[in-house]
């Protein structure tokens, strides 16, 4: 018999059980969809389909009461942490509160219901959408126009790259190497390689900046740009960024920003007054999309002037009114040379309205605010927690910061692992570990702007307990309180289990 | 000054003094002081709440698009999004989270994404599936980038039946990845694989039905790609494949497709879904993220993210595919809308869009000059019509009579116009779709509109 | 310093922690609000309000931040059981599962953004909504005419018991008693009450059912009438209500209804066909309005055509339409000799619409569905059940069966209210305990229609498990797997503390 | 055939079996043949949740006072229902869960509860609140049962200034306890207590500020409730209370108000939210459910339903109140709004409606024939004016101008007219109220187009 789905015991307010699968809690026969009335005649298959095509069988999905469905997922929705229930200081991953607000915007029937292949004249309040949202990110980055196609950071990344490429071949050339510090997140080496260009990497120095001296050790003209996140993934702005800048420019490459981190500096500085030529923004990050268990995101990429001819298109432009009177119009426009599309439509279009709302709301003045916020709150703690773990780069950060638990792990056995498991315990989601890579036993701890300092303060004497439990040896267990005990990531590969019918 | 910040002026104040700073400008200290900005940003000041979306309404109200009764497909549906699915894949702790990376604590999502994997894997017939791409067009492009990689060969079959905004994208990326696209020609509407030269290739790449609308013939596909040694990469429509033979029966090595129609509003464009699945010998090459199940320190079963050697993070620039941030939630969406559908919900889904499409393309190839596009080849759930006059101004002119008539083929890849992409896109033609939410009434009242328009 | 609202403590998934109030949370200067922009002038108080008027201090509330807010919120919500989670089994609570479509009708701006005092013009879609619930309220309950004011059954009740006064009155009559059986729900005796009328109660018999020889030795001419519900208490089905109705009816009182039970007999037997002159329908048990953890819900009161002229006014009424081609309209009308208003404005119109809506989406055949399987779940359940606890009543049962935990208690020393408490560890709610008074230990079972055959099998095994540890005396613990374990409800009510300003 | 019922056929041939029965029929054996009906019941077959929604939207678009900017008041306000509220008062642990009759599992709503009694208890400066009744009136009548059973004294009298619907319902259910209404008139639009007799009574009853909008002396109705051995019962705005001195303050024994304006839409009326708070010296008389703080088994702070031996289902014939069911999810919601409000939020808001309504009165009496109704009394957030024309005539023209202008005195009550109750509710007589939602621009709007209209 199929398991129960009216059953809570996975609910971890009544039980510790496992939550069947749907195809569990499947019954043949049973369901849950409803069709509109049609009207229509109703042929039978072999009228619609030639039988070569046709399948045999229906596909064999789950089979569940609406009832059902609703109880499993909603007890799924309780085994799971979330912004919305607490803290959750992951470095590198911006987990701020989202206003609601902005999931009000993105219901709006007059904007969610709208198909995208409609003529312009009958969706002109996305395209003014789009447009505005392009001029206010290219404000805030500082540079001349944007594509807001790109649907993450990493097709961002990509975006940015072929627009390297493009210019430089337009220019006769092809160069052939992009730098890279080694600090750099995962998605840039990946994007480099896609790109077509060969990973060159530099090392960081003693302050967690890139080494100039190294830098301009492998700089030549092969080298068709470089990519650097500021403030870095380590916390920590790049102060000689003008520097490198004019390194990379003097051997005619051009400088990438990724600029995942923005939320520091919104209204402090500006990638295109540092001399920068593309600037990719995350905007599930900065502009408060909320993750969504992993995406979507949007990652619009904004260009210095020389390169707005090579963007993908089509971009939404303000057209000129036909009379000094008349209201704003809009309509697309595809850029002389550009690279093509790289999304399917016009991007995560409705993650694009979101952020329009949340600059609105914020404003010159709260997005300043915020950057400031975010810092203080990650100084805070990087100060509060300079007796308890290492600080690796121990000078003021920004938005986050990075602690190594390896004097810990050596005294007590416990590794970052551990220590994040530990702190499960206390209430709280860990922070990133094990990134970046290049320091040993790694927690970065990005607590964002909408953490109070009360929060702030729990989550210091959290992780001094659990400090505290690994001196004690305590932390081999945790986390205890979970649903789940530690889980055999290791088993997961080996014997690999990716859907259901794999299940022996 | 409406914001979301906690700190009271007490609070910055303690903060300042315990980091032994004066002001909050300090903080930046580390940023050179002949770059900063010593303007305001040339942006509005904050507005309350209420205001912003006062805007956002009226923004909503000027497009008139989503006020019309919804004729246009091309990979973009008007289904049904019942209030169950938008109300569960809504809650919080799913639109909240984070990528799953400690997993005592996100079983719910991971969970999840193993039911989803598991549904894509069955309605493409094939035994691998991952977490979600972007979108369509990525999970094409992510398909080829396996196909090349496993193959060893650069050269990619393209019918020119995929969807041209999808390879609009694929050509751009080509440009990184070195692929070299051959497009293959439709005739009546089927990929003509002898017009492709006889070379070895990585992929072959065909759409089913393809964005026609039309049926292709995948046995010849297959034979295409063994004959050159490539691997099958079918562009399926996932609602179709409710009542189609899936690509895995074929013999496709990898399908990918829009998941758009499972639970997600048109919204313009975005976000979607990308679904990607795979034979198991690809599975190490698989782009993105991917969900296995295991168990915990006690024995219990339990989810977690699984071969993350594959991935950006830990491989850099040897990672199968550059994805970090993905589509997840609208992959949940997508489950929970599944879970909803069932198995007879699919496949009567499917059914209600080929009966609806079949009665109206009845009702308007019956108007004057009015012309299929692609002869007899049999078409599902839309289908493409050669016109008397320009799409555009049948566009126009139903919208007027309350109908977003269907997609003009020549606005696709470039909506300024400059992006035909065959001869089947000149400015007459139009791609009509329909929907199980169009019922006979306004099938036929739009027949009649249409008639209208075209005099 | 306040506590932390970032900290997720509370939250079951991952700790056992007490979740703050709201007050602890707050501190000072610190907030959620935003008002729209006025662009008015901004006269002080001073000049808006006189001094002798004006509050000293602003009302001392919490003072959060938004995120803080959405923590707290969120978590506590996460301290709640619903039927979301579970199966809900409480009887005589019909806590079935509730279609979302309904919660969509009730969240359309076209229904939820109409001033309930907008001309009748203004507000047609409202009154059809109204006019056709209470007809498709009167073909169910087989009566004349309905009044959709009474908030909950309750005031339903009362609502009835002030038409059977009218009555009485306009018949020139002051009658003084009404007679409840003994098994009747404790808001019918006090609501005769607050009718003005005394109770006169009348006993069950062995079968669980009014005993009409009983009855008929207190039937007397001052008795104004008599209040049944049908099926009872018990979930069993008054067999012999046309008798007993003749019996009130012979003395000259008012047969009243309480429809509560509604959802048992949809579609199958209809109060007005068994002689009752006046009833009231449970919208949120029978219609599946949420019961959103006490209300609100809705208790209309239909009657007979000789008490038409009483209902409460105004009731929306279909017009005759102008021409024959025109669209229907729809007015307001108050009964000729109304007892008045029952309800500040037209009832809780949003709980009305989704009634509508759920029978809409039901039918005439889904409704007698709902009947026949409500009936299905119980009897099976009370069949599978009857080794393992006792049915003091052994014969069929509508949608609800009482057994009775008395002899376990007996032989384990383990209540009714043990075993509720074990079967929460077992990931269920328990049925209702202590009700009704007429049975010792009595459990109340009420599947209802939308559990599975799997979840009835998985409810019965687990309530023989929490049997068999009470045969262990395991259960004095239970239960162990909630956020706080068994509650002190005795001190609850010697130390008052109803508000946190009372806590010392 | 949609529905939501789970049996496949299977499964009610085993369960039948299981019963030893033949048919579903028989399950009805116990109600006698003759009952039983023998026809379909006259609705109609069920219709799919999409045709539903449909027509439901249907309905909605023929409430044209949707659309309208509000300017009706009468105890249902527009205020703004911010999307985090809605969002998480929607959340469905709240909204699918049962009276917390077993608090072990049900913290999360009693904790809510207990919020909610404590900012009530604070709002109306009482120490006792109650967890909801079914809305102002209800609360009305429980507040005057309670005198009335504290005081042994029927005789109640009540200010015309009251909300004439709920003096309707206190009248109807009067009826019932055989409380003595007494109406005791307005002057100028303040309750004229001398024209009430010097008898005994039970209660005063009395708006703040009632339902024309004015600030009556409460000092003045405590000492009539004084002289006559009555307790003093206010019906407060709750809104207002946010800058005006609580009803505890001006010496009320019981306070009661409607609690709408704290994050419920005004949705024609209902649900909404009966406040009710009273002194210590009555709570073992208060209606209702009352949560509790206490400890659990290992000393826990948690919280339950408590005093419940005043509740119907304990005490029964002879419970304080026959209230069930009360309003527990739109008490929820206000106890979140509030939070979200905050101290300084509640003041914010009255302040703004205050300045919106004095801004609007100052504009419509200055237009020709517009008269105050009530004098020079002050008024808060609205106020009552005397027309040259009929209230519905300017409502009507006024609808087409885009504004649903206010409330016509004469419509209150029995909305077809029959049941004016004062003087002051001349058909001529029009009540207008302003909410912070109501900005500069739309109340100049307002007055311009009223001016329009009256001409
Ligand atoms: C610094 C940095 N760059 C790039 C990315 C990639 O962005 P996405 O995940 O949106 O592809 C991230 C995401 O975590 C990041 O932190
Ligand atoms: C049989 C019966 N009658 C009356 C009522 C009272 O209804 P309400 O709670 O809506 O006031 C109930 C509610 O539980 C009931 O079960």
């Amino acid at each position: 018999m199929s398991a129960a789905g009216g059953r809570a015991a996975s609910a971890p307010l009544v039980g510790r059980e496992s939550e069947p699968t749907i195809f569990e809690l499947s019954r043949p026969g049973r369901t849950s969809y409803q069709l509109p009335t049609s009207g229509l005649e109703e042929p039978g298959l072999d009228e619609l389909v030639p039988p070569e095509h046709r399948r045999s069988e229906p596909v064999p999905l789950a089979e569940v009461s609406e009832r059902d469905l609703v109880g499993h997922i909603t007890r799924l929705s309780h085994r799971q942490y979330s912004v919305d229930l607490g803290a959750y200081p992951l470095g590198s991953c911006t987990m701020k509160y989202n206003p609601k607000v902005c999931d009000a915007v993105a219901a709006l029937a007059g904007l969610s219901e709208v198909h995208p292949a409609a003529p312009a004249e009958l969706a002109q309040g996305w395209l003014a959408t789009l447009a505005e949202l392009e001029r206010a990110l290219c404000e805030l980055a500082g540079m001349a126009a944007a594509t807001l196609q790109p649907a993450a950071g990493a097709a961002g990344e990509l975006t940015g790259l072929l627009l390297m490429r493009a210019y430089d071949e337009a220019r006769g050339e092809r160069r052939r190497r992009v730098i890279i510090p080694d600090s750099a997140h995962g998605t840039n080496p990946a994007s480099v390689t896609l790109g077509g260009y060969e990973v060159t990497t530099v090392k960081s120095d003693e302050r967690g900046c890139v080494d100039v001296g190294a830098l301009r050790q492998v700089l030549d003209d092969d080298v068709a740009g470089m990519m650097l996140t500021n403030p870095n993934t380590l916390g920590l702005f790049e102060e000689d960024i003008v520097e490198i800048a004019d390194a990379v420019h003097e051997v005619g490459g051009l400088m990438y920003y990724d600029g995942a981190n923005l939320n520091a500096i919104l209204g402090v500085v500006r990638p295109g007054d540092m001399g920068v030529d593309i600037v990719h923004l995350n905007l599930h990050k900065t502009f408060a999309t909320p993750h969504g268990g992993g995406g979507p995101g949007a990652g619009p990429v904004a260009v210095a002037e020389h390169l707005a001819d090579f963007l993908p298109g089509p971009r939404a432009l303000r057209l000129e009114p036909a009379g000094p009177d008349d209201p704003p119009r809009y309509g697309w426009a595809t850029p002389a040379r550009s690279i093509g599309r790289v999304h399917g439509w016009h991007g995560n279009a409705l993650v694009l309205a979101r952020a329009l709302a949340y600059i609105e709301v914020h404003g010159r003045d709260g997005l300043l605010r915020v950057a400031e916020r975010a810092v203080l709150n990650a100084n805070w703690l990087r100060r509060r927690l300079a007796g308890t773990l290492a600080v690796p780069f121990d000078r003021p950060c920004m938005h986050e910061v990075v602690f190594s638990a390896a004097p810990v792990h050596k005294r007590t056995g416990a590794s970052a692992h551990d220590v994040a498991k530990g702190l499960i315990d206390e209430g709280f989601h860990p922070p990133t570990v094990a990134f970046p890579l290049i320091v040993d036993d790694a927690l970065m701890v990005e607590p964002t702007e909408t953490e109070s300092y009360e929060t702030l303060v729990a989550l210091a004497e959290a992780i001094e307990r659990v400090v505290a439990r690994a001196e004690r040896h305590e932390l081999a267990d945790a986390p205890t309180t979970t649903p789940v005990r530690r889980v055999d990531e290791a088993r997961a590969a080996r014997t690999l289990i990716p859907t259901f019918d794999a299940r022996r | 000054m409406p914001d979301y910040l906690p700190h009271t002026d007490e609070d910055i104040t303690a903060m300042l003094e315990f980091l032994g700073l004066a002001s909050l400008d300090e903080l930046f200290a580390a940023v050179p002081a002949a770059l900063r900005l010593t303007r305001d940003l040339a942006l509005e000041a904050g507005l309350p709440e209420p205001d912003v979306l006062a805007r956002a309404r009226a923004r909503g109200r000027a497009n008139r698009a989503a006020e019309l009764i919804c004729f246009a497909g091309a990979g973009a549906y008007d289904h049904e999004v019942p209030p169950v699915v938008r109300q569960l894949a809504s809650r919080s702790e799913f639109v909240t989270a984070y990528t799953p990376y400690q997993p005592e604590v996100a079983q719910g999502g991971l969970q999840a994404i193993f039911e989803f994997q598991t549904m894509v894997s069955r309605l493409f017939g094939l035994p691998i599936a991952n977490a979600s791409l972007y979108d369509g067009a990525s999970a094409l492009v992510e398909a080829v980038n396996l196909a090349v990689g496993a193959t060893g060969r650069h050269r990619v079959l393209v019918s020119a039946g995929v969807h041209p905004n999808w390879r609009a994208v694929l050509a751009t990326f080509a440009a990184g990845t070195g692929h070299q696209l051959v497009e293959v020609p439709l005739v009546e509407g089927r990929s003509d694989w002898s017009a492709a030269g006889p070379e070895e290739a990585g992929a072959v790449v065909v759409g089913y039905p393809n964005y026609l609308g039309c049926l292709e013939d995948l046995g010849a596909a297959r034979a295409a790609a063994d004959a050159r040694g490539a691997l099958l990469a079918v562009t399926a429509d996932p609602v179709a494949a409710g009542i189609l033979k899936s690509p895995g029966e074929w013999g496709a090595d990898v399908a990918v497709g829009e998941g758009q129609p499972f639970g997600t509003p048109l919204g313009f464009g975005g976000p979607y879904l990308g679904l990607f699945a795979c034979t198991s010998a690809h599975v190490r090459r698989l782009p993105g993220r991917l969900v296995g199940e295991t168990v915990d320190a006690d024995g219990k079963l339990a989810y977690v993210t699984t071969l993350r050697a594959r991935e950006q993070d830990i491989r850099r620039e040897r990672a199968t595919s550059n994805v970090c941030t993905n589509q997840t939630l609208i992959a949940l969406t997508a489950a929970i809308h599944l879970g909803w559908l069932g198995t007879a919900g699919l496949a009567d889904v499917a059914t209600r869009c080929a009966r609806g499409a079949q009665h109206c393309r009845r009702g308007l190839l019956a108007l004057d000059g009015v012309q299929p596009l692609t002869g007899t080849t049999p078409t599902v759930r839309e289908f493409a019509l050669g016109l008397p006059v320009p799409a555009a101004v049948v566009q126009a002119r139903l919208a007027d009579e309350g109908f977003l008539a269907g997609v003009a083929l020549d606005q696709l890849v470039g909506e300024d116009g400059d992006g035909s992409v065959g001869a089947e896109e000149a400015p007459n033609a139009l791609l009509v779709s329909v929907t199980e939410r169009r019922n006979r009434t306004e099938i036929d009242r739009f027949v009649a509109a249409f008639d209208k328009a075209l005099r």
